[in-house]
């Protein structure tokens, strides 16, 4: 029996969030969104609009993903690529119907901290790299698919980010209405121990991984833990899913986004399941 | 203000760089891993630029090595660092540490929208997102707005003009007009919106090549123009050659390490060599050439990234 | 709003056309000689569309025609006419002096303001100028905003959204990417901020055909393509063909008439044929391709202007 | 000897208010403006910036100039076109340092009207064709050269313009230091009967044809006519100018812009003269 791993679930769960015939977008440095993406685009969502991180490339079918975000491999075949100003425009006016965001840390509400841990002032404790678009886009996209592969550490879902990057339902300072926000925000959150919606904007754990309890996975989240009544573990891949994957990401670039100890989990493949999305 | 008349364009790259002085706001071009400026970016920390105000996008070893060198006093990017790959930019995440450098984080669509202001010849523009993120704190120089329409209460931002653009093509002529190929990502912005623009070029070529290969960035935009072969290396200057991720990680070990081993780098990659000839000596012509090899087959690209 | 699914959007003229509502607001794609959608313009008419909206920068005979044939409400452009050669433009200014349709006569500048506000999804944008124009009386909908940095006062333009953009291009595939020629004039813009963009094109080629040509208008922006040879006619359409001089030179004289001059016109070339196939047969094959002869010589190319 | 007509010595009269270096650009439908910015790059300006018209090409060299402006022609030898938003962008952030602006009606501030004629509810008496990119071009570009065909009328410069579609330096709701406009407003007019400069921002006649008396020129002015001091005849055009001229506007497109009878006024030519701009 042929097995998958968790790095592989874990980007096909993340690609399950895209519905058919959306405009999706990942920012760069996100290589496991990234590869989602093109898995949808190969497997359930044939018809949505692919448009590659930092290349703005439109529908491309690169030969592989390299490890950086705006190599020419990731416009192949792409008829078109957006300017840089022509992407962000149609984002900010509510052309892009998902985007993928991650963070160092993330809250209950689904805000992200991409810019530093600890105060800001005189110096972070730790800096980050940044944001990139993101604190605009989180506004105006219609949905965000949050993701984080470093749930398990006990620091990546906390109570409070110490710095907000790019806003999810709502903030001490008030919420996406009040701030005239016209994208819906979070709706997804899939982490490596489980995946989360956000009913009422606040998350709530949905699925969890068949090798993970709930008691680890109140463990490691910094925030209340709310739980869906009907928690189930989440579906396995396809064997459609998994060929499309490795047939994408040959180079194996999502890997980069995980522990060591993440990636030695291995699961057994059924080649008899279909698409379970 | 005012374009820049039609006349030969070509200059040295050190007289080029010579013109930027201490202090001065200066755009990068490109982005990421992609036609970064390095050789400009090299040469104004040879000539010792201080107190840089760095403006652009997402960013990596161009702002990271400009920190390094003690060059900037000022950052404004929306990223820097070296994504997933190679991780957080070692020199700007530790000067940002220590608050040796001013972190002014932002965002694509602010700056966007910052530099169009400029290029509207505006003093603001307004922009929806914004008000939910801590980034403002960063910023008290934002202002707010509202719509004489709806009411609705918006950030204005103020329009943002680089002194310098620094800016790296594949093919340029001497009278300035530049091709590039995707993603341009804020070049086209930065040209229009600084007072300056100083391009480095991996060839010159007659004004019909680029017309046949297409203007991107027109003459009367562009200041100064400097052949600057492998001028982008260690990143991209897509068709010519693919990022050195080699070298990026020799950067970024270096820098992690700081002390000796960062001044090592610097030594032997920019103040231990005259000029960009002295560059690509010592990066060595075996690695270079290989990095035009991703045209060969789709086999040859990925080794590049193994 | 949102892109449009990529799919084959290849219909039929009258089809594309029959979406279009009375009242709709109508962005004309091209200007003054060059890539007029005409043969949209002319279904439109033939299925008696009434009450539109017209948009624009600096049209002739597009807008001309539908006034003419009372298909306009509101014309809201920054010019309508044939220049210093042909002249006013005769059922346009007929409709204007006897205030038979709104003239909400615009500025190319303030225009694109307001298009780019709908682009960047903001209510209003602020624009410098027409403060001194008696051009703000034909405008009641324009506010005032105070930069919140320098006290100054500007004017805001609201944000524009078309129902509809027609555009004319020379290549097109059936998904809808679309390659222009330069001047592309408000068509980047209009596709945009329109809320669908129908596309007639001289000929539908494939995918790689037009991503070699070069793509100005990406597919996920254009709801309908249809192919319509001499779709521009009596506009240009280069590389395709040059403007017919002669036949704006008899439509201005037979408008200029007015009654049944006018009324035979429109008989001729609108409402007594039955299609695009019909204009084309009317207007006479041998004048057709006489205006493609303009890339022979320079001498055929200006005796078509003699 | 040879001779030359009034409609070449005008364009040339426009050519010379181009200075070297010049950014200038020209609206559709203005052949004689057209066809002065070429004299201009080809005598006295090489290295001014032309904007063609409608095509937005930067320096072209068209074949010909054509009866329209926005004719491939006219982008022929252009290495660059810029897009629509481009220019207007470059021109309104006071990068362009020179327009042509004409008008059905002109008073003695430079106001011009494009608009239409008599008031303008419910209809105009006449309408125009419209201002193009003009009441926002007008605020920003450095300097306006203004021109004429049609002053011997007597309905084109007017005490009041019925309507201003571009302001020149005052209106009467104010100038253009109160509007915060950044361009300077009209800096000459040239007409079929003599040249105006602006100073304090009113018209005065510093040149008259030879063929002109002051008196002719004030009966046809609807505004109290200034006379500089100084007051000359305008210089002939020098061969260079006249046979770049004719080279470049081989069609004759100058000559849609005036009446037939002006058509008719002739001079002598001295092939000696040189450029006396």
């Amino acid at each position: 029996m042929s097995t998958f791993s968790l790095d592989e679930w874990f980007v096909v769960l993340l690609s399950r969030t895209i519905r058919p015939a959306e405009t999706v977008f990942h920012g760069f440095g996100s290589p496991c969104a990234q590869v989602a993406m093109h898995v949808a685009r190969r497997t359930h969502a044939r018809d949505m609009t692919l448009i590659e991180g930092a290349m703005y490339a439109v529908n491309p079918d690169p030969p592989f993903i390299p490890p950086t975000s705006n190599d020419a491999s990731l416009k192949r075949g792409a008829a078109y690529s957006m300017r840089f100003d022509e992407f962000f425009d149609a984002a900010i006016r509510g052309d892009v119907d998902r985007m993928f965001l991650s963070g160092g840390q993330i809250d209950a509400h689904g805000n992200t901290n991409v810019t530093g841990m600890g105060p800001s002032q005189p110096g972070f404790k730790v800096k980050l790299g940044g944001g990139g678009g993101g604190c605009n886009l989180a506004a105006t996209v219609r949905h965000l698919s949050l993701w984080s592969s470093r749930h398990r550490s006990g620091r990546a879902l906390v109570e409070n980010c110490d710095f907000i990057t790019d806003m999810g339902h709502r903030t001490p300072a008030g919420d996406r209405t009040e701030f005239g926000f016209t994208g819906g925000g979070p709706q997804w959150m899939v982490t490596e121990l489980g995946v989360f919606d956000f009913p009422e904007g606040h998350a709530r754990l949905t699925h969890r991984f068949p090798d993970v309890s709930v008691e680890e996975i109140r463990a490691a989240t910094g925030f209340e833990l709310r739980v869906a009544g009907d928690l189930r573990t989440v579906a396995p891949p396809s064997s459609a899913e998994l060929s499309a994957l490795r047939a994408v990401d040959s180079l194996g670039v999502r890997r980069s986004e995980f522990a060591p100890a993440e990636l030695e989990r291995v699961f057994d493949h059924d080649p008899a399941m279909g698409c379970a999305c | 203000m005012g374009f820049q008349p039609q006349r030969d364009k070509v200059v040295g790259l050190a007289a080029a760089i010579a013109d930027i002085a201490d202090g001065a706001m200066i755009a990068l071009g490109g982005g990421l891993s992609a036609r970064l400026p390095m050789a400009s970016v090299r040469e104004l920390i040879r000539q010792g630029t201080r107190d840089l105000h760095l403006v652009g996008s997402a960013h990596s070893i161009d702002v990271d090595l400009l920190v390094a060198a003690g060059a900037v006093r000022r950052c404004e990017e929306s990223y820097v660092g070296f994504e997933q790959d190679l991780g957080l930019a070692p020199a700007y995440r530790r000067a940002a540490e220590t608050a040796t450098i001013e972190v002014a984080e932002s965002c694509c669509v602010t700056m966007l929208a910052q530099l169009r202001a400029t290029e509207m010849g505006l003093p603001f523009l307004p922009v929806r997102g914004v008000r939910g993120s801590d980034i403002v704190r960063l910023h008290p120089e934002y202002g707010e707005v509202t719509c004489p329409f709806t009411g609705e209460v918006l950030v204005a931002v103020p329009a943002l003009k680089p002194d310098v653009a620094l800016l790296h093509a594949p093919l340029g002529d001497r009278y300035g007009n530049l091709h590039l190929e995707q993603p341009y990502v804020l070049d086209e912005r930065f040209a229009s919106a600084s007072a300056r623009v100083v391009a480095t070029v991996e060839r010159l070529v007659t004004t019909e090549e680029i017309a046949a290969a297409g203007v991107t960035i027109p003459a009367h935009l562009v200041a100064a123009v400097v052949e600057a072969p492998f001028g982008a290396h260690p990143a991209s200057c897509y068709p010519d050659y693919a990022y050195d991720r080699q070298h990026l990680a020799q950067y970024t070990r270096a820098a992690q390490v700081g002390g000796d081993e960062l001044d090592g780098y610097l030594k032997t990659y920019v103040y231990g060599v005259a000029d960009e000839r002295g560059y690509q000596d010592t990066v060595g012509d075996e690695r270079l050439s290989a990095l035009g090899r991703w045209s060969q087959s789709t086999a040859d690209w990925k080794g590049l990234f193994r």
